[in-house]
């Protein structure tokens, strides 16, 4: 893992750049960044996204699996309440975050890590202070080391 | 060679020179409310208090998980980068007798037809310091399987409680190496420095070894209706197998990212309900009962006939770890008749 | 406990006799009569074998599951229940894992069992007994065909107390670094062996997640990755269902405090959806249903 | 091993000038499984789709990612050139680097693109690894269409329908097809009367041989999916036998029980047995059960005796019967804001205060009053008027936060309708601005203002109350900036339009949505104006939001094109992305069956060749499910996973990353 390499042996936060993925849904937040794109905003570019059809579909094994391939933040985001392209999908995704957030809180994942949010397809300004916003405050936290090292520790 | 002493000071620099030469030293500790085998770099958090440490000591030459290699995808295809084995001297202080046997066990696993170097390697420099018991439990049924706290199966230095310190008596030739090593640890023992003495748990007494065998053999047995009063009740969890001194299968898996990974060595445990899942979807050993025949069987049927050797040591570990109370040693009794 | 002991096993033989069950799932003695198993009764005549005491920890409702095909080619069981193991019931009532009429329930009255058996020495005393018994509401079980022993005036404390709930707020109360060093401490030592999975009746999944190898979600080795993977989601596929029965940990080898993040989600639930799983057969669990004004803070 | 080719398009300058897309095909090329890689200036351009289509061919290509635009934009266009090629179209993935790459990081040494790109092209490649040939479902479809609500615009679909050769089947709540526009006098900004325009409609639909009229019946239930829908709908008694029924008129002649007309908006009363206005199509009464005293307490029955032909039937049922559709065309209607809501301006309070709804029956040749305006409260000639607009629109505290939008239109109608009537009666207008866009449109407001002598000011009402006979109403005129008081013989409000009190319950009966008004929603409000989200159930009309006569007559025409459109083959395609149950590893839980907004999973009974039942299974429902992907995460085993967006699809994408 070089990435975690290069994490490691970096000294400044100024030179570390985050790696940041985000899961979200096709109709609104894809489409709230498309918009950004033909609207030729800029944003910073740590953040990965993964297309899903709903944020009902965002499994919170996505968010541990992220992490465990090295993520230092995860981001989430979907259609506001009331707006789902199939109707309830946040809402059921809401009630799951809920819960999931509180037991990664409680587990001691640094919850600045993980950012929800909902930008829907014509909040490209949204979603550009979303992503500079959420880069900057994982790239204040430094990689997730706490994380990253996981990976070393092993039962001998 | 003559029985040499070492006193609780001297363990103390023992464990320190051992840790100094680069070696590891592995005692029983207290953690998380329960006393295992863990590695030590000094004897304070070292307890002498103790029936039998939670985990079985096999750890130190098949551990729970090992990486076996490295591999890596590419336009080529695979390549692979070999884990070099950490193969460093390992003291184990503090086995019990029962438990020292079973050393012997794996062996004649991992080297019957394949030899498993990731296992072979290490165990090679494991060097075992048995103490004989001084108290036993219900659950304790070393006798029963034809051994006892005086046993020196597997041991390479055996050791026996006095008040200060233990009287070591070596056994194997590297327990002898081990002891001229370390010699400054050891010394005469001490006028009035007795041996303590050594508990002699109760036989079972409706439990016939050779009967067991008999019964086990016969190919009618297999579907003996017992099987599956004695033991439906077991909940398929892995806590026998993994605190089991002599329960040795294990899974190979890849883990890693898109291009990268290791292949590691998992403990595997027979009583999972997947264990033996064909891919087709067919399970040969579709019930629990099943499975806890195929462990029983193991230890007592294809063990003795294929290695000559007992599956089982009698350290009872299986009994005090079941969530749901199998005693092994029932069905022991029940298969003797 | 003599008469209630007796008053089971006459109920036993009588279901037995009658043929309206073909098994009773009880509790029963180890050979030293020092220890508590579950047993099976097939045979009216060794109904003598159940017991019913303070040992008597062990939550039987796992046989109700399709894992024990065994036990349910035997015919409609009758199972002794406690009422916190009765709650385990009832969500595999909510879950279609059993139907209701499929199975003869036992209801006994309790007044606490040991935390673990290797605890009770001569009598049971609360030090040795779980935070759920301390906090127990269904001393008189609730969902019975027929209940067993004398009914039980305990009421619970308004709000939950004990051990438990003071380490939760206590975990709480650490920075986000204690927290990740306490969990991983712990979770360090899971050795994978599942006793949690398998003695938890809502674990009843014939594929764990953690057998799914296409893709391999969760990592079957026990190190610290895949254990924290694997006890995070547990724990995840247990929010607003687990009823705190406490076996997972009970059973744990190597004793994770798996009772906290249970617990943690338990009130979680309570808190934000206002559900309590294990009372009631006809509400789904909170988890798969929504409420449109669902309150939370975090989604910006 | 794959053979993929990577496609890294610059799309002239657009990713080009920040990403080096020949960098990105030349080190995708290193990558496992990549067998062919190019940067190309315009990928979706008929060069470039030949090229295309060449490389798959030259290079035996079996999967395709292509590094261009958003997918929203060409993934169809590649999907589709993979498959001329001879691909299974799902063996081809689009990596975003525009929209979301190029066009979003400036960094003109392009670097920072660069890296990204590649980022998003080894994501694409390794989660194109896991995709598996996906096929279209096709799911047979039932050329038949319900229309829910008979108003014009449902009239209009169904007419469109039928003419097309399909069967229709409208369902009206009420006792008459026609809707709102049948209460209305003339229509803006032609003044034709809309019973002249709407009657014939209404005639032809009943006569015609492809069209079912449902009268007083409703929705029940709603099964199914489209082009397969069954549709339960209960068909009220009306204890009038419809077969024999002539609308001789006898009954309700002779009938001495009255009640207050739904249809006149309370301004006249109609008979116990009734049809609710002289146009009514079917013209067959019905018996008001609430207030028959012959059912009530078996006293009358005069009907029955004057009745010709016998045909009331006192013992009549409500007869449930179920249908199928392939499509459901929703054509509801609107309701007007409820009395309650307009204190301020004494609506319900003071009788000469009345809608602009009560006012269109006042000013209808065969309203309550033959078209002359008269004040309700003593039948005499009102000489002035004050139209208030805005009556509950635009007014977020106290009404609804959108325009109702045919008011200003239908205020400058009522002036001069009122101008025609009462010449030398003066109309007052308030207002806060006139919206008059559409066709001829303004010049009608003009009109109203310029010949008929309609005085508008701007401002709110303050107040309105009562006074000597009078309706006084104190306003503000905001362009001369004084407060007027006005001495008015009757004051009319242009309520706002509100959607229909049962709009939510028949929203969940058919599975789509509507918004915080309680309109229904587009599917997306510019591209699929008339789609719900529930495939085959299509808007027409009010019932999505205030609109006029030309508009919804213009969404009955499209709804009928788009059921045309889905009855123009015995079978229909769809997209294959559904949910899948792994029948070895499901436990039947029915956490998927609950948590599904489409109620698209079933819980299926395997049974063993005695028939006995050996296990629940969750089902997939093909034609119903849309893909959303809930029940995959509320499946603890995984035993579902979703086509086109799997567990291992996603997985491969997080572990490239």
């Amino acid at each position: 893992m070089s990435e975690e390499a290069k994490a490691e042996t970096t000294d400044s936060k100024e030179s570390f750049e985050p790696k940041i993925m985000a899961f979200v849904c096709n109709w609104c937040t894809y489409a709230g960044a498309d918009l950004a794109g033909t609207s030729r905003m800029e944003y910073r570019p740590n953040v990965r996204i993964i297309k899903l059809p709903c944020t009902g579909r965002i499994d919170p094994l996505f968010i541990i699996k992220a992490f465990e391939n090295g993520a230092d933040g995860v981001l989430i985001s979907g259609c506001h309440p009331g707006d789902c392209h199939y109707t309830t999908g946040n809402y059921h995704a809401r009630r799951r975050w809920i819960a999931f957030k509180d037991l990664l809180d409680f587990t001691g994942i640094d919850m600045s890590r993980v950012h929800f949010s909902w930008v829907s397809a014509s909040e490209a300004i949204k979603w550009v202070e979303l992503i500079n916003n959420v880069t900057d405050d994982i790239s204040a936290l430094g990689p997730f080391m706490d994380f990253k090292r996981l990976n070393k520790k092993e039962a001998e | 060679m003559t029985d040499r002493y070492i006193s609780k000071e001297s363990l103390g620099t023992l464990i320190t020179t051992v840790n100094k030469s680069g070696g590891r030293f592995v005692a029983p500790v207290l953690d998380a409310r329960q006393v295992v085998y863990k590695e030590v770099a000094s004897i304070e958090p070292v307890v002498d208090d103790y029936i039998l440490p939670r985990n079985s000591y096999k750890e130190v030459a098949f551990p729970q998980t090992e990486v076996i290699y490295k591999y890596e995808l590419n336009r080529a295809g695979v390549t692979i980068d070999p884990v070099e084995i950490e193969a460093r001297e390992t003291i184990v202080f503090g086995a019990r007798p029962c438990e020292a046997a079973s050393l012997a066990s794996l062996n004649s696993v991992f080297t019957w037809d394949f030899i498993d170097e990731t296992y072979t390697k290490r165990e090679e420099r494991v060097v075992v310091l048995s103490v004989g018991c001084i108290n036993a439990d219900d659950e304790c049924f070393c006798t029963t399987v034809n051994l006892s706290p005086k046993s020196t199966t597997g041991s390479d230095v055996a050791l026996y409680e006095t008040d200060n310190g233990y009287i070591a008596t070596p056994i194997t030739d590297k327990g002898k190496a081990f002891v001229k090593t370390y010699s400054a640890s050891f010394a005469d023992t001490p006028k009035g420095e007795k041996r303590k003495e050594l508990i002699d748990p109760e036989k079972i007494e409706g439990v016939d070894l050779t009967k067991l065998g008999e019964t086990l053999a016969k190919t009618e047995n297999y579907d003996n209706p017992k099987w599956a009063e004695l033991t439906r009740k077991c909940c398929g969890c892995g806590a026998c197998t993994y605190s089991c001194p002599t329960c040795h299968c294990f899974d190979i898996t890849d883990e890693g990212t898109a291009f990268e990974g290791e292949r590691r060595k998992n403990w595997d445990a027979c009583q999972f309900d997947h264990f033996t899942l064909h891919a087709s979807g067919h399970n040969p050993r579709d019930t629990q009962y099943k499975r806890y025949r195929n462990r029983f069987m193991c230890k007592f049927h294809i063990y003795p006939t294929k290695f000559n050797s007992t599956g089982c040591v009698g350290c009872g570990r299986c009994i005090r770890v079941c969530p749901v109370r199998l005693d092994i040693t029932e069905l022991m009794e029940a298969m003797s008749k | 406990m003599g008469k209630m002991e007796k008053e089971l096993r006459e109920k036993a033989k009588e279901l037995l006799e009658s043929g309206e069950v073909a098994v009773v799932i009880g509790y029963g003695f180890n050979r030293r009569k020092t220890r508590v198993t579950p047993v099976f009764i097939t045979d009216p005549a060794e109904t003598d074998k159940l017991v019913f005491n303070a040992l008597c920890v062990n939550n039987l409702s796992i046989y109700l599951t399709r894992k024990y095909k065994d036990v349910q080619r035997i015919g409609r069981p009758a199972i002794v229940a406690k009422g916190c193991d009765i709650k385990n019931i009832v969500v595999l009532i909510t879950e279609g894992q059993v139907k209701r009429e499929d199975v003869y329930i036992i209801g006994m009255t309790c007044e606490g069992v040991a935390y673990k058996q290797e605890l009770l020495k001569e009598k049971l005393v609360p030090e040795i007994m779980p935070v759920k018994c301390h906090n127990c509401d269904v001393r008189n079980p609730h969902v019975t065909d027929t209940v067993i022993g004398e009914k039980s005036d305990f009421t619970p404390p308004e709000e939950p107390t004990g051990m438990v709930f003071d380490k939760i707020k206590q975990i709480e109360s650490m920075t986000a670094t204690e927290r990740w060093d306490f969990w991983n401490e712990h979770f360090t030592r899971c050795i994978k062996c599942y006793a949690c999975r398998q003695l938890c009746s809502l674990c009843y999944c014939e594929q764990c997640i953690t057998e799914k190898n296409m893709p391999q979600w969760i990592e079957t080795s026990a190190h610290p990755r895949g254990n924290l993977a694997w006890n995070l989601i547990r724990a995840m596929h247990l929010a607003g269902r687990c009823t705190f029965c406490g076996e997972c940990e009970r059973g744990c080898p190597v004793n994770i405090p798996l009772n906290l993040v249970n617990q943690k989600l338990v009130l979680t639930v309570k808190n934000a959806f206002d559900f309590e799983s294990g009372y009631d057969e006809n509400v789904h669990p909170p988890m798969i249903v929504f409420k449109e004004d669902d309150k939370e803070s975090f989604i910006k | 091993m794959p053979r993929i080719g990577v496609f890294v398009c610059q799309c002239g300058n657009n990713i080009e000038s920040t990403v080096d897309t020949q960098k990105v095909a030349d080190e995708a090329k290193e990558l496992p499984g990549v067998v062919y890689s190019c940067s190309y200036k315009f990928m979706c351009s008929s060069p470039g789709q030949e090229m295309f289509k060449q490389a798959i061919k030259e290079n035996k290509l079996d999967g395709i990612v292509v590094s261009a635009c958003s997918p929203h934009m060409h993934e169809k266009t590649f999907r589709r050139a993979s498959e001329a090629a001879g691909l299974n179209p799902f063996q081809c993935e689009i990596a975003n680097i525009r929209e979301q790459c190029s066009w979003v990081h400036h960094d003109p040494t392009k670097k920072v693109g660069t890296a990204k790109t590649m980022d998003l092209t080894r994501m694409t490649i390794q989660r194109l690894k896991k995709n598996r040939d996906l096929t279209k479902i096709t799911i047979p479809v039932t050329k038949r269409a319900l229309v829910i609500g008979g108003g014009i615009a449902g009239i209009q679909a169904a007419l469109d329908i039928a003419d097309g050769g399909h069967e229709v089947v409208i369902v009206e709540k009420e006792p008459s097809i026609g809707g709102n526009m049948a209460r209305l006098s003339e229509t803006f900004p032609t003044m034709d009367c809309s019973q002249c325009i709407l009657t014939p409609k209404m005639v032809e639909a009943e006569l015609h041989d492809k069209i079912s009229l449902y009268t007083y019946s409703e929705i029940e239930k709603v099964d199914g999916y489209i082009g397969n829908f069954k549709v339960t709908i209960k068909r009220k008694a009306k204890f009038v036998d419809e077969s024999t029924c002539t609308g001789c008129g006898e009954c309700w002649e002779k009938c001495p029980f009255k009640a207050e007309s739904e249809f006149e908006l309370g301004l006249s009363k109609r008979k116990v047995i009734y049809t609710p206005f002289p146009q009514a199509v079917p013209n067959i009464p019905v018996i008001d059960k609430t207030k028959c005293p012959k059912i009530l307490k078996d006293k009358c029955g005069l009907c029955a005796k004057v009745c010709g032909p016998q045909s009331i039937d006192f013992t009549q049922e409500d007869q449930i019967v179920t249908e199928e559709f392939g499509a459901i065309i929703v054509a509801t209607g609107y309701d007007l804001m409820p009395k309650t809501r307009f204190g301020e301006y004494g609506y319900g309070k003071i009788t000469d205060v009345i809608s602009g709804m009560q006012f269109e029956r006042l000013a209808s040749a065969s309203g309550p009053t033959g078209g002359a305006i008269r004040r309700p409260s003593d039948n005499t000639e009102p000489k002035s008027i004050v139209f208030i607009q805005c009556a509950g629109s635009r007014d977020e505290k106290r009404g609804v936060s959108y325009c109702s939008k045919i008011c200003c239109m239908y205020t400058a109608k009522h002036t001069m309708l009122y101008r025609h009537k009462v010449h030398d009666g003066q109309a007052y207008v308030f207002y806060m601005d006139i919206r008059s866009g559409g066709k001829r449109y303004e010049e009608f407001v003009r009109g109203a203002i310029e010949n008929d002598g309609a005085m508008y000011l701007r401002g709110r009402v303050s107040r309105v109350y009562e006074k000597d006979g009078k309706v006084i109403v104190q306003g503000a005129d905001t362009l001369s900036g004084s407060q007027v008081e006005i001495e008015a013989d009757m004051v009319v409000l242009a309520t706002a339009l509100v959607s229909r009190s049962s709009a939510t319950t028949l929203a969940q009966t058919l599975g789509i949505g509507y918004d915080k008004d309680k309109f229904y929603n587009e599917y997306h409000p510019k591209l699929k104006p008339v789609e719900t989200v529930t495939a085959g159930v299509f808007l027409a009309g009010t019932c999505a939001g205030p609109m006029d006569i030309p508009e919804s007559v213009s969404q009955g025409s499209a709804v009928a094109s788009k059921a045309l459109a889905l009855f123009s083959s015995d079978k229909m395609a769809r997209e294959p992305i559904t949910a899948i149950v792994n029948t070895k590893t499901c436990n039947a839980c029915w956490d998927c069956v609950n948590s599904c907004p489409y109620v698209a999973i079933t819980k299926e009974e395997v049974k063993d060749r005695r028939g006995n039942v050996v296990r629940m299974l969750a089902k997939v429902n093909d034609g119903l499910c849309q893909g959303c992907g809930v029940c995959v995460c509320a499946c603890r085993s995984k035993a579902v996973d979703l086509n086109g967006y799997t567990d291992e699809q996603v997985y491969a994408a997080i572990a490239t990353f």
